[in-house]
């Protein structure tokens, strides 16, 4: 097998807030393969964001990276220079933002935003940059008149694919797209969904999706990671996370999603509760509040991720058992009160 | 939500409770300043050693006039009309305190009635009541009040009215947009539907958000209307029968104490001035830090 | 039959948008938010309405819970037209009437006490004070909140969205009203507590027998509360029929598109094309005739020429020229 | 057809402002208390000669005709005469708007461009000493009033130092030819220094303190953390994108600042004696010289509406958001 693009080992996230350190994200390990799409899923506050702008090493100023590796083709991304970094940046690492709207200038017309990163950073002509920017837009499928137009003058779908042109201009190896669909309604968001797979098909490159929907995971992604409370909790083929999951908080995530193909409406069951306090997390397993399946071991002795059958990962205690407790948790009563 | 815990002593409690911006370091230093001029405003008989306008003698029965600071127990020294300088600083606190705290008082009542009005009903009246600030703004502040205190009887409260007839605009316009947003926010909707009055979603839901912010543009009328109190006194427009900071510096202008290098008898008003106003702005620049924390000024 | 409780004809809701001037100018000044809507609820009946942002659905629920008022037809609550309400009777329809709405944190006062929240409605109706508390802790019991006591003195910032959002419900439900309007209450919440609340909003509606519109752009979650849906586009009704029907065989040809890019979470989904063309709708600027028309795959010329008027279809209303001769 | 809205829409309302303000000046100078000519009627005039003098300016006519004469003379740019100089007053108007537009647009220009680009250096070095230091000067010069800076320079570098004269546009004796040969001597700048310097210490405040937070609000937008993740040098995401948006609320502020200015003038121009709109505003109003006074107030009143026009228009216009909706 070849070498995975990025591999994530141990990396931990720190906000350091006064008198108070938080822990977004905590120990967290995971590959991405040459020429898929990963899957980062996990509710708000996971750490999924502040991981996925980790790997562009643009984060807030008082967040740390204070563990772990980040191999990127070779080189750590958490250790090499400044200057190395920004050399990656956008030419081999691109970045689709969850909102277009406040990612673009609204003073610049778009072409000037185009050609500021095509020549900029990819030493263009301007002769260059003009064909390769009507080149971008109509593999996004935009005319190419329109880069003439301000950034507000295009509906939201369409600036999430300006966004998406604007990462794939200097063909990165790797494009982090953070929530890229959230804000847009069900038809556009399948009408980008379905570009970005073929482009990335066609170009060969990799995704890391950031979102917080399994459907879109479900949809698009090869690979999923799942986040919890900071940390990784399971990794696998999406195929085999909604067929076999083998932790109690994915196999409750999907009991709690409405599926419009199943048969009957059915029940949904939510996970009761709310995940711990990230400047204060518990001992042990910290979904162990929540789960139906927890044992006084979870509560004190936190699991860590380990491969579990072929190409799976998962950190619970309990993995071994993950076959009958997928049966339990199939059923409502397993999960309390569903109100 | 990380506050550090300090015991706080009642006063301190009350003015977080009126969201005065304690804490904030210039906010502080403005208080402290509006204390000690309230102070000097209110105590100024005890503080000043002479009657302001009494012209005054030496021992030898000479007129006391231009003696430098310090000369003959003159902490600042005389005017050269034999006035004692300091005495008038002291009472031309007076006269500032009254015009400022009038003059903000009137502006953000006038404003904020005006804002919450327009910005709560909308419709034609929002549409006059702005057309009208529109003129307000059309209106060229200090030559209008120079015409008003000429023409009606020069009086402190002339120029005052004359100030407030115009500086409502500002407070209204922002005090509107305010009012618009919070009239659309969730909370004032669920109010409307449960059935709650106007006035009572005003009185319950808007005011209590909107009271910060014509504090914040009360603390800046204050020094506007220092500042133009003083222009229209040095300009001989003012009231005859005060003190003020501005008339002194008309006194020192028009008795050639530039000319005849009198620093001592010119520069204090003007630092007064300047001590008083810019104690307005370090409020208000606390209270913006208190209600937009997030733009970080 | 008894008379419908909530009935709706050719109701309009036209926003002027930009000045005088340029309406003279004959520049588009007006948004059709919501252009010649019918429909009727039978008590206890519930309906989703269903679009896309912008297509109408939120200012058609704040129509009927008189946050807006129609420009044009009608939209009567039991009987009485709702704009026209006025002293008694509008006090009685702000009990019978309430709203859900999206944003728990926004939908409370920060710096109101949960129980201060709770009270304003029971102050309106003038309930005497002796009861506020028996009924709060009976409304914040109703939807499910553990130990409803622990609430009352607490800040909306103390609680999680999925509990502030089953306070904005029990305030919604403490004069136990006939009608709710719930604007997607869930699409703030985390996926892990949205069934929570969504199972709560069934079981107060059976239990209460509420007539209650429910806005949502996710038809999974509509079909999931409602047996009926009202699909919108561009401040019209495209299709209007029993849920089910709809998820299985969608008519409408937006409504086609619609079902079918709704996600799964599921592996095996299809990746076809949508029968839907690019672009977006622009409310300010719709096309002449059927406003999906630019969009529509299968549109023809009399759908620019004339709207399509609603044709009974089964157990459908639908709006489509393709059935124009079905009727 | 959209950049013509706008200028259409905000014109007409322009015209609606203008006209409410030439009605309060119309009932300011004539609803005032006491005879308007009172000054100017002699004790010594027979009472025919009063009336004469009354039936002139049009004073024995009901409020109502005196209003719509007064409407009509403005729209012919007809101001009426001064009691003084007994000459017209557009006339003596013309005259002095010039030395007042100098003042306020030189030292106006010297303000914004000290004051843009200290606020972009604050901005950079925020939570600095320098800026600990700055930021309270900077807030005092705000507090300070115009006409005692004035004074204060004027002490200093005329009366102590001699270095500029103490008031006027020129030295006595001197003539020129053309009032282009004036402005262009070294003598007319050498007179305009101090007022100059002193409204421009003043007005520097303003854009230095917007310039600066304005900053400070578009670094931490967006499009600024997306061009760092570019890659793009600090150069360009500091000027192109930091500046280029900061900018744009200070350059309209521009137009209204000339028109803050305008009014602020009135006590800077007579500290230094210089012959503006301003000073002679003051001396028509001691002198009750009222169809001067109402003369002055109306152009000051009209340069500042134009103003706010000016500054709604530049918004527009420079705002790709508004002017190409």
């Amino acid at each position: 097998m070849s070498q995975p693009l990025l591999s994530v080992k141990n990396l931990s996230i720190v906000y350091e807030v006064p008198n108070l350190d938080v822990v977004a994200v905590s120990r967290a390990s995971f590959d991405v393969p040459r020429g898929s799409i990963v899957g980062l899923v996990g509710e708000s506050g996971c750490g999924k964001t502040t991981m996925a702008r980790a790997f562009t090493r643009i984060i807030s100023d008082n967040a740390k990276i204070t563990e772990g590796s980040m191999d990127f083709d070779g080189k750590d991304l958490a250790k090499i220079s400044e200057r190395e970094m920004n050399d990656l940046r956008w030419r081999d690492i691109a970045f689709v933002p969850q909102s277009a709207m406040n990612s673009l200038d609204p003073v610049y017309r778009v072409e000037y935003q185009m050609h500021e990163v095509l020549r900029g950073r990819g030493g263009m002509s301007r002769s260059q940059a003009k064909a390769r920017a009507a080149e971008l837009f109509e593999m996004v499928g935009i005319e190419a008149n329109r880069l003439r137009d301000f950034p507000h003058q295009f509906s939201g779908g369409m600036r999430q694919r300006v966004a998406i042109a604007l990462a794939l201009a200097l063909n990165p190896k790797l494009i982090v797209a953070d929530e890229p669909v959230t804000a847009l309604d069900v038809i556009v968001q399948r009408q980008i969904l379905d570009q970005m797979r073929a482009l990335q098909r066609d170009l060969g490159i990799s995704i890391i999706m950031v979102t917080h929907d399994i459907s879109v995971v479900a949809y698009i992604c090869d690979r999923t990671v799942v986040m919890y409370a900071g940390e990784v909790v399971e990794d696998c083929e999406t195929a085999t996370l909604l067929s076999k999951p083998l932790h109690p908080y994915t196999m409750g995530l999907k009991n709690a999603f409405p599926d419009i193909a199943s048969a009957g409406t059915g029940i949904l069951t939510p996970i009761s509760g709310a995940p711990p306090d990230l400047a204060r997390p518990p001992a042990g397993c910290r979904f162990a509040a929540r789960c139906p399946f927890a044992l006084d071991h979870c509560r004190s002795v936190s699991p860590t991720l380990m491969s579990f059958g072929d190409d799976h990962s998962v950190a619970c205690h309990r993995a071994h058992e993950a076959e009958a407790l997928r049966a339990q948790a199939a059923l409502p009563e397993t999960w309390g009160e569903i109100l | 939500m990380l506050e550090t815990t300090v015991p706080e002593g009642p006063v301190i409690r009350i003015f977080r409770a009126m969201k005065l911006p304690v804490g904030d370091n210039f906010a502080m230093a403005g208080l402290i300043i509006y204390v000690i001029f309230a102070l000097t405003a209110i105590f100024a008989p005890v503080l000043a050693p002479y009657e302001p306008t009494e012209i005054l003698y030496t021992v030898d029965y000479d007129l006391a006039s231009d003696l430098l600071p310090g000369q003959e127990g003159h902490i600042l020294g005389t005017t050269s009309l034999g006035r004692d300088i300091f005495s008038q600083i002291v009472f031309g606190a007076r006269a500032a305190l009254l015009v400022g705290l009038t003059a903000a008082f009137m502006v953000a009542f006038i404003g904020t009635i005006v804002g919450l009005i327009s910005g709560y009903y909308g419709g034609w009246v929002d549409t006059i009541l702005m057309r009208l600030a529109d003129v307000a703004f059309g209106i060229p502040f200090l030559p209008f009040v120079i015409v008003i205190s000429a023409f009606l009887e020069p009086s402190i409260w002339n120029t005052v009215i004359a100030m407030a007839l115009v500086l409502w605009r500002d407070t209204a316009r922002v005090i509107r947009s305010q009012v618009l947003t919070l009239r659309s926010r969730g909370y004032v909707e669920a109010a409307r539907v449960s059935g709650s009055s106007d006035f009572k979603i005003i009185l319950r839901h808007i005011a209590p958000n909107i009271v910060p912010l014509s504090l914040l543009y009360g603390s800046i009328a204050i020094g506007w209307a220092i500042l133009t109190e003083a222009s229209i006194s040095f300009l001989g427009f003012g009231d005859p029968n005060s003190i003020s900071w501005g008339f002194m510096l008309q006194d020192a202008f028009a008795s050639q104490a530039l000319s005849r290098q009198a620093y001592h008898w010119f520069i204090p008003p003007g630092l007064a001035i300047i001590f008083v106003v810019s104690a307005g702005f370090f409020i208000s620049r606390g209270y913006e830090n208190l209600l937009f924390p997030k733009l970080g000024r | 039959m008894t008379t419908p409780l909530v009935e709706v004809e050719n109701a309009q809701l036209h926003y002027r948008v930009g000045s005088a001037v340029s309406a003279m100018m004959g520049l588009p000044s007006v948004v059709k938010a919501v252009d010649g809507i019918s429909f009727s609820l039978n008590k206890g009946e519930s309906v989703g309405l269903l679009g896309e942002s912008g297509c109408g659905k939120t200012s058609m629920g704040r129509l009927l819970v008189r946050l807006e008022n129609v420009t044009g037809g009608s939209a009567r609550f039991d009987g009485a037209e709702i704009s026209q309400l006025k002293g008694r009777a509008l006090r009685t329809f702000r009990s019978r009437s309430q709203m859900i709405f999206q944003n728990p944190f926004d939908a409370v006062n920060p710096r109101y006490t949960l129980a201060k929240t709770m009270a304003e409605p029971l102050a309106n109706a003038g309930i005497p004070k002796s009861e506020w508390r028996d009924r709060i802790i009976k409304a914040l019991e109703l939807v499910r909140l553990a130990d409803p006591e622990q609430y009352l003195d607490r800040f909306p910032h103390q609680l999680s969205g999925g509990q502030l959002q089953r306070v904005v419900m029990a305030r919604a439900l403490i004069l136990e009203p006939d009608f709710v309007v719930a604007d997607e209450p869930v699409s703030m919440l985390d996926v892990s507590v949205r069934a929570g609340v969504l199972n709560v909003f069934r079981e107060v509606r059976d239990k209460l027998g509420l007539t209650a519109i429910y806005i949502s752009h996710d038809l999974a979650l509509v079909r999931y509360v409602c047996e009926r849906t009202i699909v919108m586009y561009l401040g019209r009704i495209m299709e209007d029929g029993p849920t089910e029907a709809i998820v299985r065989e969608p008519l409408h040809p937006y409504t086609q598109a619609l079902v079918a890019a709704v996600p799964t979470p599921n592996a095996d989904q299809s990746h076809e094309p949508l029968p839907i063309g690019r672009g977006a709708p622009d409310p300010r600027n719709p096309p002449s005739g059927c406003v999906f028309r630019d969009r529509c795959p299968k549109a023809f010329d009399r759908c620019a020429a004339e709207v399509p008027a609603s044709k009974k279809v089964g157990t459908r209303h639908v709006a489509c020229h393709l059935f124009d001769e079905a009727g | 057809m959209s950049t013509l809205k706008p200028v259409l829409s905000r014109t007409f309302q322009l015209i609606l402002v203008l006209w409410a303000v030439v009605t309060i000046l119309f009932l300011m100078f004539r609803l005032m208390p006491g005879n308007p000519l009172a000054a100017y009627i002699d004790p010594t005039f027979t009472l025919e000669q009063q009336e004469a003098l009354i039936r002139q300016f049009g004073l024995d006519e009901s409020l109502l005709r005196q209003y719509f004469t007064y409407l009509g003379n403005l729209l012919q740019g007809e101001l009426g005469y001064s009691f003084r100089y007994r000459t017209p007053v557009a006339e003596r108007i013309w005259l002095l708007l010039p030395n007042t537009l100098i003042l306020t647009f030189s030292s106006l220009i010297v303000a914004y461009i000290f004051g843009i680009l200290a606020g972009a250096w604050l901005a950079w070095r925020r939570a600095s000493r320098a800026e600990a230091f700055a930021l309270p000067i900077v807030l005092a010069t705000r507090a300070m009033p115009e006409f005692w800076l004035g004074m204060v320079l004027l002490a200093i570098f005329s009366f102590s130092l001699g270095i500029f004269p103490a008031g006027g546009t020129r030295s006595a004796g001197t003539e020129y030819e053309s009032l282009w040969s004036l402005y262009t001597s070294a003598d007319f700048l050498s007179h305009l220094a101090l007022p100059m310097l002193t409204l421009a210490i003043y007005s520097q405040g303003l854009p230095l303190l917007l310039m600066r937070s304005n900053m400070l609000d578009v670094m931490k937008e967006d499009f600024v953390t997306m061009a760092k993740v570019k890659g793009l040098s600090p150069y360009t995401i500091v000027i192109k994108h930091g500046a280029r948006n900061a900018l744009l609320p200070v350059m309209t502020s521009f137009a209204i600042s000339v028109g803050y200015q305008l009014q602020g003038n009135v006590v800077v121009e007579s500290v230094f004696s210089w012959p503006g709109l301003g000073r002679e505003l003051v001396s028509a109003v001691s002198a009750s010289d009222y169809p001067l006074a109402q003369g002055a107030f109306l152009m000051i009143a009209v340069v500042v509406i134009l103003m706010n026009l000016i500054a709604d228009l530049l918004y527009t216009f420079l705002d790709p958001r508004i002017s190409h909706a």
